[in-house]
């Protein structure tokens, strides 16, 4: 057992043993509790982080066995999944501050960090996962690890959300099963591969492998929320504001975008998704949901839904890059995976902020909120002009990135569609930045809590500041060694052979 | 043709008739009957069929034995599950209660037995 | 002297980015008002000291990032910074204590960005800036909180947001075709495209939203008024020149003469300049007046952009002409801006005084000889002599430039009516009247003090001045006359 | 709608009958390959009893056989966990008729006496332990329907023992010969004989026994076993 | 030494049978412990031995098939017998804290469990036609014993109505085995086979095949045959429920699908294969759709039942007509189902006893509150739930796999819709109960909190049927084993 074997199965174990401890641990164990979450996660950011190093130096970190007869269990560290990992050991940390202070005085404590700690394994597993059939085993994981979640508060309303999310996952899971069993029927076991299996297939393959992508993208798009199959996420809401964070951010919607790239990058192949002539759809179908999305967004009066539909939009970003099929489009699609988990993570923490500690839900209640809690509000904003794609913060290296990369390849369309999904950005999100600093405070806040002289406690007030801050260096830093942009564009070189 | 071939024919009928009985009848020890008829058709098949070479088989036989055997101690479990759900019930077929359950006094249901 | 001009350069950005801290605790606002004309200072003295190879590149910044000043820069930056320094003066008597923490942020955040977007060299960084400038800029119009200056507010926030879409997409397909993220690169990139037009329209439509281009202009008369005094100051004196500096960095002048873009430029200049003194003339509030003089005044400058697009050799010494009369159009409007936040002196002959100190800027905006006015229309004039261009439009340009100058002069006097029916008397606190006072001198003296550009014609201008008196003064005669009979017709009804 | 269940029914029963008649047809055709009697009249020495089916029974497939009374043995406990039975007699049934009586013990005695024959004859003729068990425990039967003391017969762990002995028995018999290093079930050449003669015997003890038993069973007693989750 | 095995195996369970059946409750649990240590080692042994060594026939009593009873002892016989053991130690260790032992009657409990697994060993083991006959009776006059268990009137109903499809099964397998009989002459399956594979019977008749698999069918409750099962598992003690799910149900399909995989390919045909599998998948759905509407708890579970006994009839399809390799995937995904099915059933019916136990109701919608107060018996039920739903890493997983590659591999896409159809409805409703006790309509916990060991039982085996799916691998390849050599 080498190190580059265990490094990949240790950064799996770190949250699926916290996990295991947390729901052991009795209820009132609340310091034990926060203390092996942090633990947890402090390590595996070390982890993650040795990884990256040993990763942009060339080594290759592997663990694989066989599970069933010509079907292995493959993790596997490159240079794509630390972009996945590394984002979401980072996030899990912020999260796992924010829900230890979100869920100060709730029951099911224990449940819930265990479900919490088991999410971010699955989502680890699906970062590191080798194959698809690895990919499949974590990604089915994560639904059922984030069901608890949803359905925390055990309201009729979140229970009916969590059956609705768990209509909508299983029955994509079910989708993807179909494709991967018949994917490996037909080529046998895949390992995720630089450059995909598919350059020059043979042309008989070629029905199968459209329906069989069709089928595939239809099973990652519902966790990645693609049009018509997005449903789920706008209710999916009601949950508590991390497990929001989580699902939006770091986890759910992540897990299909990142499946989506694994499947067009390493198993078919950029050039041959290309040559089968299955991007051009992929892409429209993006910048419909993109469109759709932020239309959508504009109408809703509550708050965590607006910002749900928001993701919808989002998330297909970075569908909508990989389709761009030039070194800078697929640039700007992953660098989108980690900008928008750091922006949305952001928006959703300070809705969580407003509601918990104001007791605001709803938009038009958020009406000098700015002065109330400052921090979170500067949080906001940076988040929201960061989703508008405003410079110099993340969203806007992803826009000019995805910009550029689309006119390399002569797809000017998309940049209309930037542009359009932007100007909906704004439309929606800036009213609201007008209530929170310009508007006067209207009346009493619904349901306020008070925390001396801080706007709100200090577990809920230091993560979004952090990504705040963090979403605006890795627009200003975009250009530095490890940044999520030159980290997107390591990828690029190494992985398409354009 | 043999003379013992007529056994397992009549074994055959003895079976068409039982399983008419068994799925026909709801009396449960009608029933219970029906499939004791049955079980006689299959014994007498078994029989039957392997003595066709004219020499008997104690194989088959001893297979016989064995299956009545089994099918008293069958009906033996099934008769004294019958009578207990009588009891219990007062009902004498599987059908599910109805609104108001036929309960007879438990005294009398202990002297009678299940004789309709 | 990287390591001479890299404190500069920085501390222009980042110390009014950096001011923002001073908001972190209430009690600390008052220190923060005082501080608000100390931010433009190292901007201010770079624009002054500055050499041609003060430049900072930042290789680590977005894509790449490259911050200096050349020359046209180094005028936008003179004006940018001065105009700030008067209005923080301004400011500090001003502004009362409600919402002072909130203003102080945006003054800072909005200052912050439009000197980084005169710095900027590099397309991101530049666009950055410009985003912040537009979006601070907001809280600024919005800041008294009333229902019309949220309405404006709102008009304003919407066209900034297209025109900004409009910005990104051209200079995306710019700086993809130049294949840099350099500014300085994709004039030539933008000369050769496929697709010129379609970059050429976007980039017009999108700085055109800033710099009041007519039909985009409708937020202007909207928001200036309504901000707070000094915020009107630098809006129109400052920020508007913004969207003509992207016009100059952007746009392929000297690469490539394109006649029907100077057609239509100078057509939409014309409409500018006269229109807008048509629909100024019709306010009743002094700073609507003045927005769209600042519209008017846009539309002369659209002329000569129009000029330099149409023939390329005429680009660069317009450039300079466009500096000239940035800096002296900035300095005049900043300075009739805050005096209308001024209260009259009780006594009679201080009020005379005032009201020709008011009027003074005014007049050299119409080009009274011997003001920094007349300079500039001097200059532009001499380059804009039909016979040194071939379009279309280039027979109307000097008619234009008369017709423009006689508009001015009506909208300086519809001013001073309308300021006059709505003074009052009282007392300045002293930083107001630091502040106007600055911002009047500025405007009178400021012109003649500065270091000339190369490229503007030679003359010895008190000289020309005297030789060209007469077509300077007849366009304010002839307004003058027309609103002496305006007035006398409004006494007589 | 009746009727049509009916005409179904007996047209379903006429299908499986007749499918039922064409493969016994069929298979009458021809004769079996494997040639079963002979090659156990060949084994039947080696079996240590004379009689075919005996030795069918308790040699050669003796495993069935010991499964069987298995199952007989679950039979017995099934019925006697229905049951709260104080004594194998039922104070109701005593009677004081002195004929039956008389007659009863007369006849007790001779079924015995054939309980014990066609034990002693299943070694070489038809018969068994079956068989004989079935006599034992229709005498059982009778002693209690005609109302004759049975005192001595508590249920219990006697009762119980009585299910068992036989079972017992060819377990341990066929444990022992395992543990002789033969395969399970495998009686020690010679000692087959009396092995079985044994086994025989205790069986048809048993067996009454377990006949008896499930007889005896059916008064009800009281104990309600509450559904789960039902409250008692 | 695997002679000394052999008899363990055979010889423990019907001993304590009779040993429990002498002593009262206590003393039987106590005994029971012992011989289930003993029966679990020597289960261990023999799989390890066979593991190793490979496959051997066992000769009752030193006789010959045909004339004496053979027992073949395989890889996948062992594995069964192994299974039976984690399963009946599982379900016996429950029991024996789980019963009350102030009832008189449940003293019977022991010895009708020890006649179970007795029965079932036969039934993995078993060679012969008629030794499997007397083994399936044993079974269920056990398993009819077992339910009826001083039941009232409810429980009588449901244990008449499983001895009534028991018996017709019974006695149409025991025809199909009279005709068989008649037609070759022997009862060893092996022999049977052998005349068939060389020709000497050139002409098998189809029809005993088909009255043997519609027996055992019947006795597997597979639609539209299940009407008895819903009520006998529903209804019976939850550690009987377990067994009868888990086990007792597999040991009739187990010989239906030897049957068919020595016998189908000469006896059967496509449109019986096809028939057969038909059935299997509409009892996924049907079954599926009738546990999603049950009110009561364990007859969600019973129903379940129904549905997952529905995939392992698509073995008959699956190997009929296609090649060896994807035969052998279709054996070894219905044997991973088999297994992980009688791991997470019996963790579920045991879970849910706790869980009924703990709210003193039968009914779903009593489980609000559930995941707050008794996370812990919920997580078990949660975690079997998953396996049955199919999710990876599970073995239900695994075996949804190895189907769906069969499936696809042999050109039968039509299954892909069962497979895929069946693993979303058991979602819906195992997720039905977790939404019932997801519901936080009480902040008082008013439950009664079972004994830890009565919790540990069902996670352990919820826990092997998940971490099946991760070392399906070698248990399979166990499972394949050849005999070794010719031994006979």
């Amino acid at each position: 057992m080498s190190l580059s074997v265990l490094m990949p199965v240790f950064a799996l174990m770190t949250s699926l043993l916290a996990s295991v401890v947390l729901f052991a641990l009795p209820e009132k164990g609340y310091r034990l509790r926060t203390t092996i979450n942090l633990v947890a996660a402090v390590v595996k950011i070390a982890l993650v982080a040795v990884m990256i190093w040993g990763i942009a130096r060339g080594r290759e970190y592997e663990a694989a066995f066989t599970m069933l007869p010509g079907v292995e269990f493959v993790l596997r560290a490159d240079a794509l999944s630390m972009l996945f990992a590394g984002l979401s050991a980072l996030l899990w940390l912020l999260t796992t501050i924010y829900a230890v202070g979100y869920l100060e005085d709730s029951p099911n404590r224990s449940r819930f960090f265990g479900f919490f700690s088991l999410c971010v394994a699955s989502t680890m597993g699906i970062a590191l996962a080798g194959n698809l059939f690895t990919f499949f085993l974590f990604y089915e994981m994560l639904t059922l690890s984030t069901y608890p979640l949803v359905v925390h508060r055990g309201t009729r309303k979140a229970l009916r959300a969590g059956r609705n999310y768990i209509i909508y996952t299983l029955t994509g899971g079910a989708v993807l099963l179909l494709a991967i069993a018949w994917l490996h029927g037909l080529v046998g076991d895949l390992r995720f591969q630089e450059g995909g299996h598919f350059a020059g297939v043979d042309p008989s393959l070629q029905a199968p492998l459209t329906i069989i992508f069709v089928l595939l993208m239809t099973g990652l798009g519902v966790k990645a929320a693609l049009v018509p199959l997005h449903g789920w996420l706008p209710q999916a809401m009601v949950a508590p504001a991390p497990v929001s964070a989580l699902l939006h951010a770091v986890a759910v919607v992540k897990a299909g975008a990142f499946g989506i790239i694994r499947v067009v990058f390493e198993v078919y192949g950029l050039e041959a998704a290309e040559a089968m002539g299955l991007l051009a759809g992929l892409a429209l179908v993006a910048a419909f949901t993109i469109i759709y999305g932020s239309t959508r967004a504009l109408y809703q009066i509550d708050l965590k839904r607006r910002l749900a539909f928001s993701t919808i939009s989002q998330v297909s970003y970075i569908v909508l890059g990989l389709c761009l099929f030039g070194p800078l489009g697929v640039m700007g699609g992953l660098v989108h995976l980690v900008h928008q988990g750091i922006m949305k993570i952001t928006l959703f923490f300070c809705a969580g902020n407003y509601a918990e500690t104001l007791g605001v839900h709803r938009i038009d209640e958020l009406d000098g909120a700015g002065k109330r809690m400052p921090g979170t509000s500067v949080a906001f904003t940076l988040g929201a002009f960061g989703m508008i794609g405003a410079p110099p913060l993340a969203g806007f290296i992803t826009k000019w990135t995805m910009g550029a990369g689309a006119l390399e390849v002569g797809m000017d369309w998309v940049v209309a569609v930037l542009v359009v999904s932007s100007l909906l950005n704004a439309a929606y999100f800036l009213p609201i930045l007008h209530r929170l600093w310009f508007a006067e405070q209207q009346q009493a806040w619904p349901h306020e809590r008070r925390w001396g002289r801080l706007e709100t406690s200090p577990w809920l007030l230091w993560p979004p500041l952090v990504t705040a801050v963090l979403l605006v260096l890795a627009g200003i830093l975009a250009n530095v060694p490890f940044s999520p942009l030159s980290w997107a564009e390591l990828i690029v070189l190494r992985e398409v052979a354009l | 043709m043999t003379i013992h071939l007529l056994y397992a024919f009549a074994g055959v009928a003895l079976c068409g008739i039982g399983l008419f009985g068994f799925i026909r009848l709801d009396h449960l020890l009608r029933k219970l009957m029906a499939f004791n008829l049955m079980g006689s058709g299959v014994f007498l098949v078994m029989v039957g069929l392997a003595q066709r070479g004219g020499q008997p088989d104690p194989v088959p036989q001893a297979l016989v034995l064995t299956g009545i055997v089994v099918a008293v101690a069958a009906t033996a479990l099934a008769v004294v599950l019958i009578r207990r759900y009588y009891h219990l019930s007062g009902q004498i077929t599987l059908a599910e209660p109805g609104r108001e359950p036929v309960k007879k006094p438990a005294a009398d249901a202990h002297r009678e037995g299940p004789t309709e | 002297m990287i390591f001479a001009s890299a404190p500069f350069v920085l501390l222009s950005v980042m110390l009014p980015l950096v001011s923002v801290l001073l908001a972190l605790r209430a009690d600390w606002q008052q220190i923060y008002r005082y501080c608000l004309p100390v931010l433009p200072l190292p901007a201010l003295l770079m624009g002054l000291l500055a050499e041609p190879d003060w430049w900072l590149e930042l290789p680590g910044l977005m894509i790449g990032g490259l911050w200096g000043v050349d020359d046209l820069r180094r005028a936008f930056l003179l004006l940018t910074a001065t105009l700030w320094l008067i209005g923080g003066v301004f400011a500090i008597g001003y502004l009362k204590d409600h919402k002072l923490r909130r203003f102080c942020v945006f003054w800072a955040l909005t200052l912050a960005g439009n000197l980084g977007l005169v710095i900027a060299l590099d397309v991101a960084s530049f666009y950055s800036f410009f985003a912040l400038m537009t979006f601070a800029g907001y809280g600024l119009v919005v800041h008294e909180g009333t229902d019309e200056a949220n309405r404006a507010g709102r008009v304003y926030l919407a066209m900034a947001v297209v025109g900004e879409m409009a910005i990104l997409s051209g200079l995306l397909m710019a700086a993809q075709l130049a294949g840099s993220g350099l500014l300085a690169d994709l004039p030539a990139a933008i000369a050769d495209a496929d697709r010129r037009w379609l970059i050429m329209l976007l980039l017009l439509a999108g700085f055109g939203v800033k710099a009041g281009l007519p039909l985009l202009h409708f937020w202007l008369p909207l928001a200036h008024p309504v901000a707070p005094t000094p915020a009107s100051a630098v809006l129109s004196g400052a920020m508007i020149k913004a969207g003509l500096l992207g016009w100059l960095v952007t746009l392929p002048f000297g690469e490539v003469s394109l006649p029907d873009w100077g057609n239509g430029l100078v057509l939409l200049g014309a409409v500018g300049s006269l229109g807008g003194a048509a629909l100024g003339l019709c306010q009743q509030r002094p700073k609507a007046v003045l927005a769209y003089s600042s519209i008017s005044q846009m539309g002369l400058i659209t002329l000569m952009v129009g000029a330099a697009l149409a023939n390329a050799e005429a680009a660069a010494p317009l450039f300079a002409v466009m500096a000239l009369y940035v800096l002296h159009h900035g300095l005049a409007k900043g300075s009739l801006f805050l005096s209308t936040g001024m209260a009259l002196p009780a006594s009679r002959g201080g009020q005379w005084l005032m009201w020709l100190l008011i009027a003074l800027p005014g007049l050299s905006l119409a080009g009274l000889p011997f003001t920094s006015g007349a300079a500039s229309k001097l200059a532009m004039k001499e380059l804009l002599k039909p016979d040194r261009f071939d379009f279309a439009m280039a027979a109307y340009l000097s008619v234009l430039m008369s017709a423009g100058a006689v508009a001015t002069m009506l909208l300086v006097w519809r001013f001073l009516w309308v300021q006059r029916a709505g003074a009052s008397t009282g007392s300045n606190p002293s930083f107001l009247w630091l502040g106007w006072g600055l911002a009047t001198a500025a405007s009178v003296v400021l012109f003649w003090l500065l270091p000339w550009h190369a490229d503007v014609p030679q003359k010895a201008w008190l000289s020309a001045m005297v030789q060209d008196a007469w077509s300077l003064f007849w366009p304010i005669l002839v307004a003058t006359l027309l609103a002496a009979v305006a007035l006398r017709l409004v006494k007589q009804r | 709608m009746r009727a049509l269940s009916v005409v179904t029914m007996t047209a379903v029963c006429l299908a499986f009958a007749g499918l039922l008649g064409l493969a016994v047809w069929h298979i009458a055709g021809s004769p079996a390959p494997v040639n079963l009697p002979g090659l156990l009249a060949e084994n039947l020495d080696a079996s240590g009893v004379e009689h075919p089916i005996t030795a069918v029974l308790l040699n050669f497939r003796s495993y069935d056989t010991l499964l069987e009374i298995g199952v007989l043995v679950i039979a017995g406990i099934a019925g006697i966990s229905m049951a709260k039975t104080t004594s194998l007699e039922d104070p109701d049934l005593r009677t004081s008729d002195s004929l039956l009586y008389a007659l009863q013990r007369w006849f007790v005695p001779l079924m015995l006496v054939l309980a014990g024959y066609l034990l002693w004859a299943g070694s070489d003729r038809p018969g068994g332990a079956f068989q004989a068990g079935a006599v034992l425990a229709a005498s059982g039967v009778m002693m209690r329907l005609g109302g004759i003391p049975m005192d001595f017969l508590r249920p219990g762990v006697l009762l119980r023992l009585g299910l068992a002995l036989g079972f017992t028995v060819f377990l341990l018999v066929a444990v022992a010969s395992a543990l002789a290093g033969e395969a399970f079930l495998a009686y020690p050449a010679g000692f087959a004989k009396p092995l079985i003669l044994v086994i025989e015997t205790v069986l048809t003890f048993s067996i009454a026994m377990v006949l008896l038993a499930l007889f005896v069973s059916a008064p009800v007693n009281r104990a309600q076993e509450p559904e789960e989750g039902e409250h008692e | 030494m695997t002679l000394w095995l052999m008899a363990g195996l055979l010889f423990t369970p019907l001993a304590w049978a009779v040993l429990t059946l002498l002593v009262d409750f206590r003393m039987g649990r106590a005994v029971t412990w012992l011989g289930i240590l003993v029966q679990v080692l020597v289960s261990l042994g023999l799989w390890a031995a066979v593991a190793s060594d490979g496959g051997f026939y066992y000769l009752l009593g030193g006789w010959q098939a045909p004339l004496g009873i053979e027992l073949r002892v395989d890889g996948l016989a062992v594995t069964f017998v192994l299974l039976t053991a984690l399963v009946a130690a599982a379900c016996g260790w429950h029991a024996s804290v789980y019963l009350d032992p102030g009832k008189s009657w449940h003293r019977y409990f022991w010895p009708l469990f020890w006649f179970l697994w007795a029965g079932l060993n036969v039934v993995w083991l078993g060679g012969d036609l008629f030794n499997l006959y007397v083994g399936l009776e044993l079974i269920s006059l056990a398993a009819v014993g077992l339910v009826a268990l001083g039941g009232q009137a409810a429980a009588l109903r449901a244990a008449i109505r499983y001895l009534m499809a028991a018996l017709l099964g019974s006695l149409a397998y025991l025809l199909g085995v009279a005709l068989i009989y008649g037609q070759f002459g022997t009862l060893s399956l092996a022999d049977v086979t052998a005349l068939l594979s060389d020709g000497t019977v050139a002409a098998g008749q189809t029809f005993p095949l088909v009255l043997m698999l519609f027996g055992l069918a019947l006795k597997t409750a597979l639609f539209p045959m299940h009407g008895w099962l819903p009520p006998a598992h529903g209804i019976a003690k939850s550690p009987v429920s377990a067994l009868l799910s888990a086990l007792v149900v597999k040991a009739s399909f187990y010989i239906a699908a030897r049957l068919w995989l020595d016998l189908g390919g000469h006896l059967g045909g496509y449109e019986l294969a096809q028939l057969i599998g038909v059935l299997g998948g509409l009892a996924v759905i049907w079954g599926s759709w009738l546990a999603f509407r049950q009110t009561k708890l364990k007859q969600v579970v019973a129903y379940s039942s129904v549905a997952q006994i529905g995939y392992l009839f698509l073995l008959f399809p699956l190997t009929w007509g296609v090649t060896d390799a994807i035969s052998l995937q279709a054996q070894q995904g219905i044997t991973l189902q088999v297994i992980s099915h009688a791991l997470a059933k019996a963790a579920m019916f045991l879970a849910a006893g706790n869980l009924i136990m703990s709210v003193g109701s039968n009914r779903v919608d009593a489980l609000a509150g559930v995941s707050r107060f008794l996370p812990f018996s919920l997580f078990s039920f949660g975690l079997a739930g998953v396996s049955l739903m199919g999710l990876p890493p599970t073995g239900g997983f695994a075996a949804k796999w190895l189907l769906l590659q069969a499936s696809l591999a042999s050109g039968q896409w039509w299954w892909l819709g069962v497979l895929l159809a069946g693993g979303l409805l058991s979602a819906a409703y195992v997720f039905r109960v977790y939404q019932a006790s997801f519901i936080d309509n009480t902040d008082t916990d008013h439950f009664f909190h079972p004994p830890k060991s009565l919790e540990v039982i069902p996670l352990i085996l919820a826990l092997l049927s998940l971490g099946l799916g991760l070392v399906a691998e070698p248990v399979l390849s166990v499972m394949a084993l050849p005999f070794e050599g010719s031994s006979r």
